[in-house]
């Protein structure tokens, strides 16, 4: 009986390919470093070019003790599923040292276990729900290997409360705002927050609105929000992002933008609203043309000159994470051992790209959470502005005005300052 | 105020949930296919025509043409690649031929998703409005170009009926409908009959993703999404009904406006789905279908 | 010889819609006996048995079986009570072989057993055996020829040892010989002491078989008693033949002048059924041709072959070309155009639409011209113009239809039992129409089993009989030579 | 193909050997399953533990259409209650990994009554549109009582089967094994005949006194109980139930083409299918975000061309012309 049938046979065949390739342990192999970002989503592809850059920049300086750092590309399509098949294939298969990935925290939440399990140090240069740090801090021997390489939700409303008094509430005497978020993981606590944090800062909270992330029309929410008459919408959006701004801008809802709009940060923003971002504000690591650190600059220049636009925030948050990974394999003497990584990174103190970076101890609420304040990692408020994100605040980087489209109704113009 | 802020709002919405769906159930009352790559075509319609008029600014209005072009190849294109293909197979078993449509264009629709999210990003995308501004209809702020896309649908859809019940054409299309084997005794050839279906069907829906595109914005990642809703409003309607998925259309519209103002945005789509599941327990066949 | 009654059946009705199907029957059927049930397609005979079987709820009636009325019970109950039914249709499982399904029947109703029992595999190679499916046992259905398949069916009976047999035209598609087992088998069955419903609208072979007939006609019992009584009673003659035999000789076509239709060797095998064996015959310029035989005969097998709406070997020729392989579409618009007996209305457009439809390849002066013409011939439809189709009555759809066909005017028109289920009124009126057809240049070819209304305007008859053309001549000879072998 | 002219002692033989075809494809995938671990990567272990799982999400799919005939548009239904049920039993209430899997497949069976009920009214679109509507209701369920499923975020369950490659991977090959012997079982037995029998042809199988209601439901409730049970094991091997391990639409659609794939009505090719498609869309990673767009290429292909399937193709090779 004649048979392979080719069908049958496939699978197996390709299960020798695979087994096939085991990389052959040179001694100066080059160190690691795996990248998980969606590539179809412009965050996701800015995660992992930027770690590219790093590589590359660290590599021209000599790499780390001779070593040259290797960085591995996954594509996880935003998906808890593939994400965790690409982890696992970054440990089992490509031994990596550690791994640097996502910017959606369902998908970090989905590998953190994974990494507790498999001992490989990971950092998340995006996400923003606080439970990333509070597992490490809850279980911190099984966890400790998780690293948020970003401000957690908390501190980006902290971040965003700080800016609304300074740019909202004092040159505009805006006294209310509606909080309007996507139910989402990282959200949660950011609204919390909020609810606290806004009215210190001299808004009164209105209203708060949780809306599903496949929402496609706001309509009914800009409604419901208008019927409260705030000063201001306070945004918690990352999955949604055009179509709540472009809506805005069409149906001319007189009330002004601000918060946090993850896919506002990104530069193409304006091309995919056609300008109807123009007046929304929104926090972000860092914008092009501020320096926060020295090397804000030229790593925005060299990524635009590389790329054609300007990286994501968690480009510039990416970046920094590789180069920590680095100067924390030096520290532990060249060791790639999880836990001696592990203990190095804890010391990190590096001066990145968004500024001064530090990760919070053992017995800190959130442990291993990059730390927030000034000096330290702030985060920076961009505008749009006739095509381009003007920063805004803190005042000492700012390089523009705070001005708003005609359509919106402001409580009092800017008091001349 | 409220009543009327829903009454508008919803209405725009619910002409496009309709259009969307008319060609949707065109195809499957003609030629009993269910073409589950319908949000597929949608969407490229939706992301070529944005492509043209901002990447490469050539305006709106030649952008929106150019998109329905789009939509229409497409459509050609599941025809005769996958369809056809499938329709004409000695292999598949005549019985099966249904949920090897099914498959066969699920998989199509998958491949147009990764191809759209590959070429233009997974980003949700709009057009410029073909009109600007606002209007106010009794202290309603309605964008114009949200009057502008129910009258448009409107024109289409009636149009759709010129076509259908005024010319030859149109009659020899709806007789099919109700009876193939007697139209190809009078002398009618089937086969450019479900080629003219197919060719309408494309012009719909691409003339329905433009809209969307130029009203909520569209994402590659929408395609799944948008079928999902085309089908339901379909059944609902009842399957090879043009006037049933109208109202059904409107019927969806509304109920997830009133869900969304009333009781929360979250659970829009909730009311729809029970209504569903419900309307086709007491009645399979549909609101206006004949069974 | 038969024994006591099994089933008592009073005041079965059944109606689909505003179609009444079954009206008012009753009939004793009692052990040991074969009842025939006969009466021409679409009198509701097949809808009895389903009653009986609890396919379809009866609206009323009582359906008593052993002290029992079962009637609207589910039909596992009924069959788990002794009943069982043998369909017209055999619809076997593409992926079991014929012992498999013979196993099936012999198959406890329950969820815990997964394995059967080690006697019935041999309990069913026995029944295989009776049936004359032994030597097949183990093949797949796709693979066996039709007349095993219907054996299968009666297999599948047997296994499930019922009291009462329900069998639907056990005889349609078979060849004369198979025609003779079957009636063994059958035979069989009383002479075990069931009781026997047979069901068939061909009378001859009922009337080898049936102890006791029941004639059905639209739904109604028209007769009831020992066959040659029912075969005799001028109803049934009439519904079938619609009574006396009478046909004008004239043969006003020359032989001379140009076929415009040629058939020559033309087979059909459905699946493993042959329907139509070197069929061959001739329809001259303007000539009116019938060709008569009984349902399942062929006559529409035929037509759709010649409208290419089934494929076939053999030659069709219309003025001289060889159509075989042309599209249905270009076939009709090449001047052959079938008037089917399904009638193909499109039921949700109204009556003007429908003619419209048909006439859409005329000028539209010639249409207008043309559909007077045809509003004279069929002055009902006139009136009906705005109606809907699906409101006519089946005589008004019968003359929609044909009207429709005309509207593309023919070169040769196709006319598959106009007057299937139609009352007697409604042939008259037809049978008119007939005659002014005639009278027109155009050239009929009417496939009837109604041999009264085939006749008369008829110039040359054929006789098809299981898929042959069995006689052929003109009506005048009919009588004469068929007239009493026909039925 | 046809054996008109072949004597019946050689279309049994033929018959046989089909039989003993399959059972030799069997013997390969299986030796070869158990021999992987001593020669490949943990990494490929993991992608095939999850293509395992995959595969009996896929059986049990097949079982329903492919014998009781009924189009499920919604497996993930019956896989995400099981999951989810499983998921929240563990970190809630802490019940051991064996309870909460016995209790998501209970569960599961609950939902497959549910979608059974529908199932014995409507026929093809409609009923295939119901059980698209559940999954979308069970998706907004999820998001809705975020308070209990974490919503968006899914849920990550503190005990997991084990954190060693093979360990899983030797799990869940068990399970595969154990759920492919019973369902193909079933489907062999007197009960799937009838099965078989009510999908193709209801009216008469009833007249030979079967009560196809009941089997059907019982067909639904195997299907789930192995639906669920695959889905709570996949929740103890990833750690977390989130919506899009095993809810999304996306999910269903795998396991349908998967199926359809393998060979309808097979049982065992779908097994195959779900390797495939798995494996392939791992090997294609390199292709980055364009992996997804060429498997889903090779299965219309495959679809357009061997209808009958993989391993329909497998059986069927030598006999075609």
């Amino acid at each position: 009986m004649k048979f392979t049938p080719p069908a049958v046979a496939l699978p197996f065949a390709a299960a020798f390919a695979l087994a096939a390739y085991a990389p052959p342990a040179a001694a100066q192999e080059p160190i690691k470093i795996g990248v998980i970002g969606e590539q179809s989503a412009i965050a996701g592809a800015s995660l992992t070019k930027a770690a590219e850059m790093a590589a590359d920049d660290i590599n021209a300086h000599g790499g780390v003790n001779g070593r040259k750092i290797q960085v591995i590309t996954y594509d996880d399509h935003s998906s808890a599923t593939d994400a965790v098949r690409a982890f696992q294939r970054a440990v089992n298969q490509d031994k990596v040292v550690a791994v640097i990935g996502s910017y959606i925290s369902e998908v970090a939440l989905a590998i953190e276990p994974w990494s507790a399990r498999l001992h490989m140090p990971f950092i998340t240069p995006g996400a923003a729900s606080n439970d990333i740090s509070k597992h490490v801090h809850d279980d911190y021997d099984h966890f400790k290997y998780t690293f948020h390489g970003w401000l957690n939700s908390a501190f980006i409303a902290q971040s965003i409360c700080d800016y609304s008094k300074d740019i909202l509430v004092g040159p505009f005497g805006m006294k209310t705002a509606v909080v309007m978020s996507e139910d989402a993981a990282w959200t949660t606590p950011l609204d919390a927050r909020y609810l606290e944090c806004l009215p210190t800062a001299g808004l009164k909270v209105l209203d708060h609105i949780r809306f599903n992330p496949d929402t496609t029309d706001f309509t009914p929410i800009y409604n419901q929000i208008e019927a409260k008459h705030p000063d201001v919408i306070i945004t918690g959006i990352s999955h949604v992002g055009v179509q709540p701004t472009v809506q805005w801008h069409d149906q001319q809802v007189p009330i002004p933008l601000a918060g946090q709009s993850s896919q506002a940060t990104t530069s193409t923003f304006w091309k995919d609203t056609n300008g109807a971002t123009e007046g929304v504000i929104t926090a972000t690591a860092a914008s092009p043309g501020v320096a926060l650190t020295d090397s804000t600059v030229p790593f925005t220049d060299a990524y635009t000159k590389r790329y054609g636009d300007s990286p994501a925030y968690c480009g510039y948050s990416s970046y920094d994470m590789v180069h920590i990974i680095a100067e924390a394999i030096q520290r532990a003497g060249g060791s790639t051992d999880p836990d001696k990584l592990v203990t190095a990174l804890e010391q990190t103190d590096h001066v990145g790209t968004v500024g001064r970076e530090q990760f919070y101890g053992r017995n800190d609420q959130f442990t291993h959470g990059l730390k927030y304040g000034p000096g330290l990692v702030t985060g920076v408020a961009i505008q749009w502005q006739n095509g381009k994100q003007m920063t805004v605040w803190p005042a000492d980087k700012a390089n523009g005005k705070v001005t708003f489209p005609s359509f919106v109704k402001l409580p009092k113009q800017a008091s001349a300052q | 105020m409220l009543t009327l802020q829903i009454l508008i709002d919803g209405f725009a919405i619910s002409s496009l949930y309709g259009l969307a769906a008319v060609g949707f159930t065109l195809i499957f009352g003609v030629s009993g296919v269910l073409n589950l790559s319908h949000g597929g075509i949608m969407v490229v319609a939706a992301l070529v025509g944005w492509a043209t008029a901002a990447e490469y600014g050539f305006g709106s209005y030649l952008g929106a043409a150019v998109g329905v072009l789009a939509g229409l190849g497409l459509a050609l294109v599941t025809y005769f690649v996958v369809v056809r293909q499938i329709q004409n197979s000695r292999a598949i078993p005549k019985e099966e031929t249904e949920i090897f449509v099914l498959t066969g264009t699920l998989l199509w629709g998958i491949m147009i998703q990764e191809g759209m999210a590959y070429l233009f990003s997974d980003n949700p995308i709009t057009m410029r409005p073909l009109i600007a501004g606002v209007v106010n209809i009794f202290g309603v702020r309605t964008p114009a170009n949200e009057i502008l896309i129910a009258v448009l649908c409107w024109v289409v859809i009636g149009l759709l009926w010129l076509l259908v019940n005024r010319t030859g054409a149109g009659k020899a299309l709806l007789a099919a409908s109700m009876n193939p084997r007697g139209l190809s005794l009078l002398g009618f050839e089937l086969s450019r009959i479900y080629l003219l279906v197919w060719v309408i069907y494309g012009v719909l829906a691409g003339v329905a993703g433009v809209l969307l595109a130029t009203f909520l914005g569209v994402s590659s990642a929408n395609a799944g999404q948008l079928t999902a809703s085309a089908f339901s409003i379909v059944v609902l309607g009842g399957l090879g009904s043009v006037s049933g998925s109208l109202v059904a259309a409107y019927l969806v519209g509304y109920l997830e406006t009133v869900t969304a103002y009333l009781i929360a945005p979250t659970l829009r789509p909730i009311p729809a789905l029970v209504l569903l599941v419900l309307a086709v327990y007491v009645r399979p066949q549909g609101l206006l279908g004949r069974r | 010889m038969s024994g006591p009654v099994r089933l008592r059946i009073r005041g079965l009705a059944k109606r689909f819609g505003g179609l009444v199907a079954v009206k008012d029957i009753g009939f004793d059927l009692a052990a040991g006996e074969i009842l025939g049930l006969i009466g021409p397609n679409g009198s509701g005979k097949s809808t009895v048995m389903k009653l009986i079987m609890g396919v379809e709820r009866p609206d009323s009636g009582t359906i008593e079986f052993a002290g029992k009325d079962i009637a609207g019970w589910p039909a596992h109950r009924i069959a788990r009570a002794g009943l069982n039914m043998v369909f017209q249709h055999s619809r076997p499982l593409h992926r079991q072989t014929v012992l498999e399904h013979v196993k099936l029947a012999l198959l406890p109703d329950s969820l815990v057993r997964l394995a059967a029992a080690p006697h019935i595999e041999e309990r069913a190679r026995t029944i295989a055996a009776r049936v004359g499916l032994a030597d097949v046992a183990d093949r797949h259905p796709s693979t066996l020829p039709f007349a095993a398949l219907r054996r299968l069916e009666v297999a599948k009976a047997i296994a499930r040892d019922p009291q009462v047999m329900l069998i639907d035209e056990p005889f349609a598609g078979l060849t004369l010989a198979e025609i003779g087992d079957f009636s063994d088998l059958i035979r069989g069955f009383r002479d075990e002491g069931r009781a026997v419903l047979l069901v068939d609208h061909s009378v001859k072979s009922v009337a080898a078989l049936a102890d006791r007939t029941l004639a059905m006609y639209l739904g109604e019992k028209v007769a009831e008693g020992s066959t040659d009584e029912v075969m005799q009673n001028e109803t049934v003659r009439r519904v079938y033949l619609g009574g006396k035999i009478e046909a004008a000789e004239r043969s006003h076509v020359p032989a001379e002048t140009p076929a415009l239709l040629e058939v020559e060797d033309l087979s059909v095998l459905y699946g493993k059924a042959q329907a139509l064996d070197r069929v061959g015959c001739v329809v001259r310029e303007g000539e009116f041709i019938s060709i008569v035989g009984l349902n399942g005969a062929g006559k529409t097998t035929l037509f759709n072959a010649i409208s290419g709406l089934v494929p076939y070997s053999g030659a069709v020729r219309f003025e001289g070309h060889d159509i075989n392989g042309r599209t249905v579409g270009a076939i009709a618009r090449g001047g052959v155009v079938q008037c089917p007996e399904s009638r193909e209305l499109f039921t949700h457009m109204s009556v003007r639409e429908n003619l419209d439809l048909g006439g859409q390849h005329l000028p539209p002066a010639a249409r207008a011209t043309h559909l007077e013409w045809l509003f004279d011939l069929f002055p009902i439809l006139r009136q009906r113009q705005s109606q809907h189709a699906r409101t006519l009555s089946g005589g008004e759809q019968q003359m929609l239809a044909i009207a429709r066909s005309m509207m593309m005017q023919p070169k040769l028109l196709i006319l598959d039992e106009p007057t299937l289920g139609l009352a007697p009124v409604i042939l008259e009126q037809l049978s008119k129409a007939m005659d002014r057809l005639r009278s027109t240049s155009i050239t009929v070819l009417l496939g009837e089993q109604n041999v009264t209304f085939a006749l008369p305007h008829a110039d040359r008859v054929y006789v098809l009989d299981h898929g042959r053309i069995t006689w052929e001549g003109a009506p005048g000879r009919f009588a004469r030579e068929m007239g009493t072998g026909y039925l | 193909m046809t054996f008109e002219d072949k004597s019946p002692r050689s279309a049994r033989a033929m018959a046989r050997l089909l039989h003993s075809r399959l059972l030799w494809i069997c013997a390969v995938a299986v030796i070869a399953a158990l021999t992987l671990p001593l020669w490949v990567s943990a990494y490929l272990l993991g992608v095939l533990t999850a293509a395992y799982y995959f595969g009996i999400f896929a059986m049990s799919w097949d079982l329903l259409f492919g014998f009781a005939g009924e189009v499920n548009f919604g497996p993930t239904f019956l896989i995400g209650i099981g999951a989810y049920a499983a998921a929240i039993l563990n970190s809630r209430y802490g019940l051991s990994i064996p309870l909460c899997v016995l209790a998501g497949a209970a569960t599961a069976i609950v939902g497959g009554v549910l979608l059974a009920v529908p199932a014995l009214r409507l026929r093809g679109p409609y009923f295939g549109l119901v059980t698209l509507v559940a999954v979308l209701l069970l998706l907004n369920a999820v998001v809705i009582f975020a308070g209990v499923t974490g919503g968006e975020i899914g849920m990550t369950v503190p005990d997991v089967l084990s954190i060693d490659a093979t360990t899983n991977y030797w799990i869940a090959l068990a399970a595969l094994i154990i759920s492919a012997a019973i369902l193909f079982g079933l489907s062999r037995s007197t009960l799937g005949l009838i099965l078989q029998a009510s999908g193709q042809d209801p009216v008469g199988t009833q007249a030979l006194g079967f009560n196809i209601t009941k089997h059907k439901v019982a067909a639904f409730c195997t299907s789930a109980a192995f639906s669920g049970t695959a889905g709570a094991l996949l929740v103890f091997y990833m750690g977390t139930a989130s919506v899009d391990t095993v809810v999304d639409i996306a999910i269903g659609v795998q396991v349908i083409i998967a199926a359809v794939l393998g060979g309808r009505r097979t049982i065992l090719g779908a097994v195959l299918g779900a390797v495939f498609l798995i494996l392939a869309t791992e090997l294609l990673r390199p292709l980055g975000q364009l992996n997804t767009f060429v498997v889903a290429a090779v299965a219309l292909a495959v679809i357009l061309f061997f209808p009958e399937g993989l391993l329909g193709y497998a059986m069927h090779a030598g006999e075609r012309k």
